[in-house]
């Protein structure tokens, strides 16, 4: 392999030393050098992963084996990065957008004290490095060193403002949910470890081919479903699928540049990559793949409807970010792996660029979240609004911007797999649209309904530049995905991935939609968008408030299906009642009272054999001789000849 | 032999030089000379055995090395006894010679009892321990408790005696003879794979019955259950020092009687019988460890833990092979040791409850932690000699009795509630607040005491120093 | 006359004897009992040594089996006269405190 | 029945008669008298025995020097009539009961169906004065002084209890 | 000769600890002493396992020797033994006992007798010290302890007495079913017992081990000692002592008893598992601290001893790493609920919050040690429960499915403290500062081995692996 390649190693280590420093000099860096040092190692790690991202050639992977981790008897674990394709474009994913954030956030979290401000950023590069990890790994272990270092960046960052109860309640769901999840990703390791002996990637990919390919590995073989339910398990758990997504929305507690960088762009997508990485187990286990599928969208689309009527800002996109990572497992489940990435990185961009936005609004309104108090932000905000117009367009799949193209190629797969997958996912698309351009036309539009003697200030520099580099990815990055349909083979992406998805790509059968019919579903799901959005911005343009409450299905909505009431009230309830039955009753009074009924008992015998000792001697003589008549009895075999005593010595 | 006759002997010369000698201190002097004659006219015999006077015994004694090694431990115990609580045998009444005549009468019956090879010296030696206990048991005249104690002690003791002899009667009925050997060897017992006949199964009936009830009488004697009614009352009753003359070598001594007692039977007959002893020592065991619980007075409490040691050392009667030996005489050891030690503390103090005990750690350091030892001893707490002591006996008996596993679970279960009230004296000691009582204690005292629990660490350590003396 | 005879004798008094130790409470009266329950075993004894005496007889005109139980009963005897010398002592140590030989009355200890 | 068939069973009720009226007498002298009726019967069964000997000692010290020494004691604390409580009718019972019940137990450990020789009545030497005073001087003597032993402590005791 | 020292070291100091006088002195002279050990043991653990031993005559009649060895498990026990005392002592110099002296004596005698035991290959001197180790805590925890330590060590003491002298008739009985009638753990794995005596003296020595670690149901007295023992002696306890169970069920269980080992495996993992979702939902019940980590702890054990039945390499290994590492990450939760507990006079969670603001090293320090606890990956706990979960799965699946849930239930509880006490509202406790340099020193060498062993685990696998060829020869 090339050089370049050796160096892979770089580009985790730069956000490490980063952490490093911020973390241990927090107290005595000044903010500007903190912001320097935070940005600056991610900046640099983008820098080299660009240099990676170039260097991957060919169909081999490049393994680089640093040490075993473990190494004991037949589990053998080497600490090891891989570098292919996929994980190329995930790395400029993460520090791309990475660097971004963070540049974006050395303004929206200047306000924090200094220390505070260094303990951002040394989460931040935290985060980055286990991101990093998470996809250069090399097996399944190091991923997951990487899949739980961003659970607990994530928690950290949730709960950044520790002193606000609710905001740690938040941190805490996520770790926890998250937590599930990974019960998920270790159990099916071990699966994977029992049954194929590696977990490193190549080796196990290859093993799983050629197992098939010898024929002792059937389709839906079952072990293999057993290990990819598992394995989507912990997908569900990241990427906040059902059942495991009600913690992401609570996740919004965080600042928003996290939101951005970790609840968007980067963590959320975890499941996703390692779905896309393992394709040829779940191609092969058809029946997770119909569930993936099938959870998707289902998610795609509650998510969507729960989205229609947020009013916090910050919930919406959030909500919106389940229903597109909804859309990904769609992807994924139909077998259309580079959709899915394709969708990851259009995403990345038009959703870190929405919460950015997001933020920039906030950050201008003062910290306030309730879209019902702004509107009309246009006047003061024109950067902000530029740009978030872009990403709501890009994100509702208006053509040419770049949702469009990665949704239309998971909406074909979609089609191609069956079309009633294509048209709840169409209508979820829908809801998008609505609820993106609600938002839209709530806050920018209009007049301002916030209160007037805090008026809302366009951002600095440090965070308007951001939106403007993401709001152009977000306009062009489709067209590194142009579909077959418009130019034959224009599918850089498509190509560039190939090597990855080899192998699944030779076991699914390929569903051509004629062209004929492709024309006319793209052309009539963009009109019906067009109409939904024109509908949307005519509407809530006018917008004013009310004070009056949800109703109906509404309320439904705006409580969010009560799906949190739910769990609580089947899971975390009934759990809490159980330790609390535990603790209280089944330890108190249960174990610990019987091991201390044995001491009382013992005490109680103790009282109760005090009275024999009556003081009195006929009562003493009377039981002795009680106990000789007993010994006697026994002595001579309790009959009442004793003849037993007979048998004793005569045989 | 040297200590039958001089005990004898010593028991006179207390008596008649209790006439001249006025001074207490001089009494307890005299009497420490003499014990320390006895000690060593034993460890002689016990070294050459030869005895100093040359008796024809016609049979009706037989010095073996375990009870002249038995003896010397007693006489030892009976050294340090003589030492550590000679003061407060003075304090018990007037007539201090006679106290210390009566206890070298006792030994005299001590030598008899660890000797004897005829039931006719079995019954005098009990006898001659009993009678002088009945009346040490009484001596305190001024406390009514101490006459309870004595005319308890002596109508049980008596009707004991009764039943002794009922079972010595029918033993002879049996074989003819009050000489073990002879009862061992007689026709009553049937040999080995030889269909009895009529004749001799009525022999065998009558030497059964007469077995059982020795057996009745002997474990009075040791106060094992459901016989031991008498122990709490007469240990809490009897003067203190005399409490601890009583618990510790009088009883050991009766365990080397009820031992040398079943010793030849046990193979041939009693063998068959182990569920008796079996249930004797679990009823001992429990009934000494739970009731032992709840006392309040310490006194009283370790007349109870005196029965609960007695099950342990029926165990010695359980199993009966050479390791039981060894297991009875370190256990006599381990056990006097330390019971003279906690009772020559005990003795000093005013008050007898647990609560008198309260922050004896802060006044007392030294007391306090010798009276640690000698407890953990007793609890069976490794590093002491009590570990080792319970450890052989159990050994013993587990090495061919696996079918009375459930024995030893509640053994090891009582040897545990055991714990519990001996650490309540140590708790006390150590971690409940008190001023802790004011202990005279002599310098000479505090090193006796001292030398006792370096004694039991050592045996702690490496009991076979003590139990090589068995053999040659 | 069978050995039986005096084996049923002999049980039945010392049976007396331990009934009247069970249910008498004067101490003096419980101390005569176990005095009877001694007699009850010489009795046994004594006819015991006659019951070896008569069968060893059969085979050696002199012999002299059965002496030792005699001499055990003569030492019994001895016993005995010094143990109620003791017991009587301590009863009457007893009675000169409390004017009372009724043992039912001797609860100062228990429990 | 022959006479000393006639004589056995006589003293024999005669024994059990009077060991019945000791234990039911209330008045503790009476219970006294009643013993030494019982120590005359069992002199009597000696003399059957041709235990001359014993059943003399048995007289002389029992019935002549204890039974006095009780009878002795009883007058001194002056306890002739009725000075014993109220009975306790559970203590009796179960006394009785279970005396009764051991009385049964061990009659029936020791019974057989076994004809053994019967004792020789009024014969053999073993029993006389001449025979046992040899054999207690010869072989006996070391529990004979052994007791000398118990004597003295019993009369040691004696004092330590008797003196004020 | 090496081994004799590690046991006499700290016996000899200890005892002449009980002659100081002062407080200073005899905390210095405790962490010189453990120190000193500590270097010992490292000379010790550098030497090759067949060299390691050492025998003297001690029971003649019966033959029991004072034999000691060293293989992997004993080397890393040893290791966890040496390092975890001067690092208790440096967390623990600003408390203030009565007596000082004493109390230092007494833990220094609680090291000597667990060196002995994790060292002796003579089982009668492995009583022997089982009992030693916890005489000496009796009286730590009775003396030094919180308002009811009376009744509660001593019902510990009763609780392992019982256990440990259930295990006596065991060994006893094994004893004299030896061939060779000796007391050597060679004999002892080589003994020959019918299928009836392995069930019942299977149980026998197991449920003096299952008290010692604690395995539910057995477990009760755990929790009040270690709330109520005092910190220095509670780290001691749950650090290194309960590791004693789990070490003799690994050398003195599973090589006596391997058929039974493997029959009752079902058994004991379904207790352990048990045990440890039971332990972890009561843990998300408790508001002291000390409590919290007691029912983790016993969680934690469980996870041990049910991957010690799985009967596979893996799982062992991670079993051996995982004592080393477990200590290591209690005693660190356990110096930071005392420095808590010095700080602010209580560990309830209900009456604390919002440390972090006035002590924000020793926040980030639990933080650490919290992650630890609940084995997240790159800390040293991460290996071992991942070895050890593995090692259930390959035994049956089942088990590891069920018993990972405890992973969830320890973030429940661990977060939900963390939160409790260092998050939130700052409460009254205004006087808190930051916590002295002492504790930080321990803490910060306690996330170092953290992070140095969940990074680089290799080391401890290798030091494990002298086990392997040594236990595994028969």
């Amino acid at each position: 392999m090339t050089n370049i390649l050796q160096y892979a190693w770089l580009v985790p280590v730069f956000p490490l030393i980063g952490f490093l420093i911020n973390g241990v000099f927090r107290n005595s860096l000044s903010k500007q050098v903190v912001g320097i040092i935070g940005s600056g190692s991610v900046m640099l790690s983008f820098i080299v992963s660009i240099w990676l991202f170039t260097g991957v050639k060919g169909a081999e992977p490049y393994v680089a084996h640093y040490f075993d981790f473990i190494s004991v008897g037949k589990v053998a674990i080497p600490f090891a990065f891989q570098i292919d394709q996929l994980s190329a474009i995930f790395l400029l994913i993460i520090t791309g957008v990475g660097t971004l954030i963070h540049i974006y956030s050395t303004a929206y979290m200047y306000v924090e004290e200094p220390k505070h401000f260094a303990r951002y950023f040394a989460y931040l590069n935290l985060f980055i490095f286990s991101m990093l990890l998470l996809v250069m790994g090399a097996n399944y272990i190091i991923m997951f060193i990487g899949w739980e270092g961003v659970g607990l960046c994530s928690y950290l960052l949730i709960g950044f403002w520790f002193q606000r109860t609710d905001y740690n309640n938040a941190a805490k769901k996520a770790f926890i949910m998250n937590r599930i999840g990974d019960l998920g990703v270790l159990l099916a390791v071990f699966w994977i470890m029992q049954k194929f002996q590696t977990v490193n990637f190549r080796e196990l990919f290859d093993a799983v081919a050629a197992q098939h390919a010898a024929g002792t590995l059937n389709v839906n073989d079952p072990a293999l479903v057993g290990i990819t339910l598992l394995l989507f398990l912990g997908a569900t758990g990241k990427s906040a699928q059902i059942p495991l997504y009600t913690w992401l929305p609570d996740a919004m507690a965080g600042p928003t540049p996290v939101s951005a960088l970790i609840h968007a762009a980067t963590m959320v997508t975890a499941g996703i990559y390692m779905i896309a990485r393992s394709n040829i187990m779940f191609t092969l286990a058809e029946t997770t793949s119909n569930i993936v599928a099938i959870i998707g969208l289902a998610t795609a689309v509650l998510a969507a409807t729960i989205a229609l009527k947020q009013n916090d800002i910050k919930k919406v996109l959030a909500y919106s970010t389940v229903s597109q990572l909804g859309f990904m497992f769609l992807a994924l489940g139909v077998g259309s792996y580079t959709g899915a990435v394709f969708h990851v990185m259009t995403h990345a961009f038009f959703k870190a660029l929405m919460f950015l936005g997001a933020g920039s609004v906030i950050h201008g309104m003062h910290h306030e979240q309730d879209m019902r108090n702004y509107g009309g932000l246009k006047k003061y905000m024109p950067v902000t609004h530029a740009t978030f117009l872009v990403g709501c367009l890009a994100i509702s799949g208006v053509p040419l911007f770049s949702g469009f193209f990665s949704k239309d190629e998971i909406l074909m797969g979609a089609y191609a797999h069956s079309p009633v997958l294509y048209f709840i996912g169409l209508a979820a698309a829908l809801m998008t649209a609505f609820y993106m351009f609600r938002l839209y036309a709530m806050t920018f539009r209009g007049q301002f309904r916030g209160d007037a003697h805090h008026l809302p200030h366009e951002s600095p520099v440090a965070m308007t530049a951001p939106l403007v580099i993401l709001a152009i990815l977000a306009a062009v990055a489709g067209f590194i995905g142009i579909p077959a349909l418009f130019k034959p083979d224009a599918h850089i992406l498509e190509k560039y991935l190939a090597p990855v998805f080899e192998g699944s790509a030779k076991l699914v059968k390929a569903h051509e939609i004629e062209h004929g019919t492709e024309w006319g579903l793209m052309i009539g799901s963009t009109a019906i968008i067009l109409a939904v959005i024109a509908f949307a911005w005519n509407k809530f343009s006018k917008y004013q408030k009310t004070g009056a409450e949800e109703t109906g299905f509404g309320k439904v909505l705006e409580n969010k299906w009560y799906v949190d009431e739910i769990y609580n009230g089947i899971v975390v309830k009934p759990l809490l009642g159980l330790a609390a039955f535990f603790n209280s009753v089944i330890e108190k009074s249960g174990i610990d009272k019987l091991v201390n009924g044995v001491g009382r008992s013992v005490q109680y015998a103790s009282r109760q054999f005090r009275y024999l000792q009556s003081g009195v001697i006929g009562n003493y003589i009377l039981i002795m001789v009680a106990a000789i008549v007993v010994l006697f009895l026994l002595g001579f075999g309790f009959t009442p000849d004793f003849r037993a005593i007979r048998s004793l010595f005569g045989k | 032999m040297n200590l039958i006759i001089f005990a004898a002997i010593a028991g006179v010369v207390m008596m008649i030089g209790g006439l001249f000698v006025k001074e207490k201190r001089t009494v307890s002097g005299l009497a420490l000379v003499c014990m320390i004659a006895l000690l060593l006219f034993n460890s002689l015999e016990l070294c050459t055995s030869v005895p100093v006077f040359h008796i024809d015994l016609n049979g009706m004694l037989g010095f073996t090395n375990l009870g002249l090694l038995i003896n010397e431990v007693l006489l030892l115990s009976g050294t340090i006894y003589f030492i550590l609580q000679g003061r407060d045998i003075e304090k018990v009444g007037d007539n201090v010679p006679d106290y210390y005549a009566l206890i070298f009468f006792v030994f005299c019956g001590v030598g008899i009892a660890t000797s004897f090879q005829s039931l006719l010296m079995l019954f005098l030696g009990i006898e001659i321990i009993s009678i002088p206990l009945y009346i040490l048991t009484a001596s305190d005249k001024l406390n009514m408790k101490s006459n309870e104690a004595g005319l308890k002690y002596f109508l049980m003791g008596a009707f004991s005696t009764g039943l002794m002899l009922m079972g010595i009667a029918l033993v002879y009925g049996a074989t003819g003879s009050f000489y073990l050997n002879d009862v061992v060897n007689s026709k009553a017992i049937p040999a080995a794979g030889v269909l009895p006949t009529a004749e001799s199964l009525v022999d065998t009936y009558r030497l059964i019955g007469g077995l059982i009830l020795l057996m009745i009488s002997m474990s009075f004697k040791v106060s094992a259950a459901p016989f031991h009614f008498w122990t709490p009352d007469v240990y809490d009753g009897a003067p203190t020092p005399f409490t601890a003359f009583m618990a510790t070598i009088v009883k050991v001594a009766a365990f080397i009687a009820f031992i040398k007692l079943f010793e030849g039977t046990h193979d041939k007959l009693m063998g068959k019988y182990q569920m008796l002893i079996a249930i004797i020592i679990t009823a001992t065991l429990l009934i000494g460890n739970i009731t032992a619980v709840f006392q309040q007075s310490v006194k009283r409490m370790l007349a109870y833990s005196s029965i609960a040691q007695a099950g342990f050392m029926m165990f010695a009667l359980f199993s009966f092979n050479a390791m039981a030996k060894e297991a009875i005489v370190l256990y006599a050891a381990a056990y006097c040791f330390a019971t003279i030690g906690i009772f020559s503390i005990l003795n000093r103090m005013d008050d007898y409850s647990f609560d008198g005990y309260n922050g004896l750690a802060k006044r007392e350091p030294l007391l306090a932690l010798l009276n640690t030892i000698f407890f953990l001893s007793l609890a069976g707490i490794p590093l002491t000699a009590g570990f080792f002591a319970k450890y052989y006996m159990v050994a013993a008996a587990l090495e061919n009795n696996a079918g009375f596993l459930w024995m030893f679970v509640i053994a090891m279960l009582c040897a545990a509630i055991s714990v519990y009230y001996y650490f309540r004296v140590i708790q006390a000691m150590y971690f409940k607040t008190g001023d802790g009582q004011k202990i005279e204690a002599s310098p000479v005292f505090r090193y006796v005491l001292v030398g006792v629990a370096i004694l039991i660490i050592i045996l702690g350590i490496q009991p076979g120093l003590l139990l090589q003396h068995l053999y040659f | 006359m069978p050995i039986n005879y005096y084996i049923y004798l002999s049980v039945i008094l010392f049976c007396i004897g331990v009934a009247g130790v069970l249910t008498r409470r004067n101490a003096i009266i419980v101390f005569m009992c176990i005095e009877l329950m001694l007699n009850a075993v010489n009795l046994l004894l004594v006819s015991f040594s006659k019951m070896h005496y008569a069968k060893a007889v059969l085979t050696d005109p002199n012999t002299t089996v059965g002496t030792d139980a005699q001499l055990f009963v003569f030492f019994i005897m001895v016993v005995a006269a010094a143990e109620v010398s003791v017991g009587l002592a301590i009863i009457v140590l007893m009675y000169r405190k409390v004017h009372s030989v009724d043992i039912n009355f001797l609860n100062r200890l228990k429990n | 029945m022959n006479i000393t068939q006639i004589l056995f069973w006589f003293l024999s009720a005669l024994a059990v008669g009077s060991a019945l009226m000791v234990i039911t007498r209330k008045n503790p002298v009476y219970s006294v008298l009643f013993l030494i009726i019982t120590f005359f019967a069992i002199s009597g069964h000696y003399i059957l025995m041709n235990a001359q000997f014993l059943a003399i000692v048995n007289i002389i010290v029992y019935a002549g020097a204890i039974m006095v020494l009780f009878l002795f004691v009883l007058m001194l604390m002056n306890l002739n009539s009725d000075t014993e409580p109220q009975k306790n009718k559970y203590m009796i019972w179960s006394g009785a009961v279970a005396a009764g019940v051991l009385m049964l137990i061990i009659i029936a450990s020791l019974h057989t169906d076994i004809k053994e020789p019967a004792l020789n009545m009024g014969q053999g030497g073993i029993g006389l004065i001449k025979h046992l005073g040899v054999v207690l001087f010869r072989d006996y003597v070391i529990p004979f002084e052994i007791s000398s032993v118990l004597f003295l402590s019993a009369m040691v005791g004696a004092v330590v209890i008797g003196k004020k | 000769m090496i081994l004799v020292s590690l046991i006499l070291i700290p016996l000899v100091f200890g005892l002449g600890s009980f002659f100081l006088k002062g407080t200073d002195s005899p905390k210095t002279f405790a962490l010189i002493a453990s120190i000193l050990s500590l270097a010992a043991s490292l000379y010790a653990i550098s030497i090759p396992v067949g060299s390691l031993t050492y025998s003297h005559g001690w029971l003649g009649t019966f033959n029991s020797n004072f034999s000691l060895g060293a293989d992997g498990l004993a080397k890393i026990l040893i290791l966890l033994t040496a390092v975890s005392y001067p690092i208790i002592f440096i967390a623990t110099s600003r408390n203030q006992y009565k007596d000082t002296s004493q109390f230092y004596a007494l833990m220094l005698l609680v090291q000597a007798g667990l060196m002995g035991v994790f060292l002796s290959t003579d089982c009668l001197l492995f009583y022997f010290f089982w009992e030693l180790a916890l005489i000496p805590a009796y009286f730590l925890c009775s003396k030094w302890g919180g308002d009811k330590r009376i009744q509660v060590s001593f019902k510990f003491f009763i609780y392992t007495f019982i256990g440990s002298l259930i295990m006596l008739i065991g060994i006893i009985y094994l004893y004299s079913k030896t061939s060779d009638h000796s007391f050597a753990w060679s004999s002892f794995s080589r003994v020959v017992l019918t299928d009836q005596e392995q069930k019942y003296f299977f149980w026998f020595f197991f449920i003096a081990f299952a008290i010692k670690m604690p395995i539910f149901p057995l477990h009760t007295w755990q929790p009040d000692t270690y709330e109520q023992a005092p910190t220095a002696t509670t780290m001691v306890l749950s650090g290194v002592m309960v590791k004693m169970g789990l070490f003799a069920v690994a050398r003195w269980l599973i090589p006596v008893f391997p058929q039974m080992a493997v029959k009752m495996a079902d058994t004991v993992m379904i207790l352990s598992i048990i045990g440890m979702i039971y332990a972890s939902l009561i843990a998300m019940k408790q508001d002291s601290i000390k409590r919290m980590i007691a029912y983790s702890s016993i969680a934690h054990i469980g996870l041990m001893c049910a991957a010690l039945f799985a009967n596979n390499a893996a799982a062992t290994q991670g079993v051996y790493i995982q004592l080393f590492n477990h200590g290591v990450n209690v005693i660190g939760l356990w110096i930071v609920a005392n420095a808590i507990e010095q700080q602010t006079g209580t560990t309830k969670m209900s009456e604390l919050g919002g440390l972090a603001y006035k002590a924000p090293v020793l926040a980030i320090l639990l933080v650490v040690m919290a992650l630890a606890n609940i084995a997240l990956p790159l800390t040293n706990a991460f290996v071992g429960e991942f070895l050890m979960f593995n090692g259930i799965f390959a035994y049956k699946p089942v088990f590891a499915a069920v018993a990972i849930i405890s992973i969830v239930l320890a973030a429940v509880y661990t977060l939900n403290m963390i939160q409790k006490v260092f998050l939130g509202e700052a409460s009254g406790f205004l006087k808190v500062t930051e916590i002295p340099k002492n504790t930080i020193i321990a803490l910060s060498i306690i996330v170092l081995m953290i992070f140095a062993m969940g990074v680089y685990p290799n080391p401890m696998f290798h030091l494990g692996e002298q086990v392997m060829g040594w236990a595994m020869k028969k």
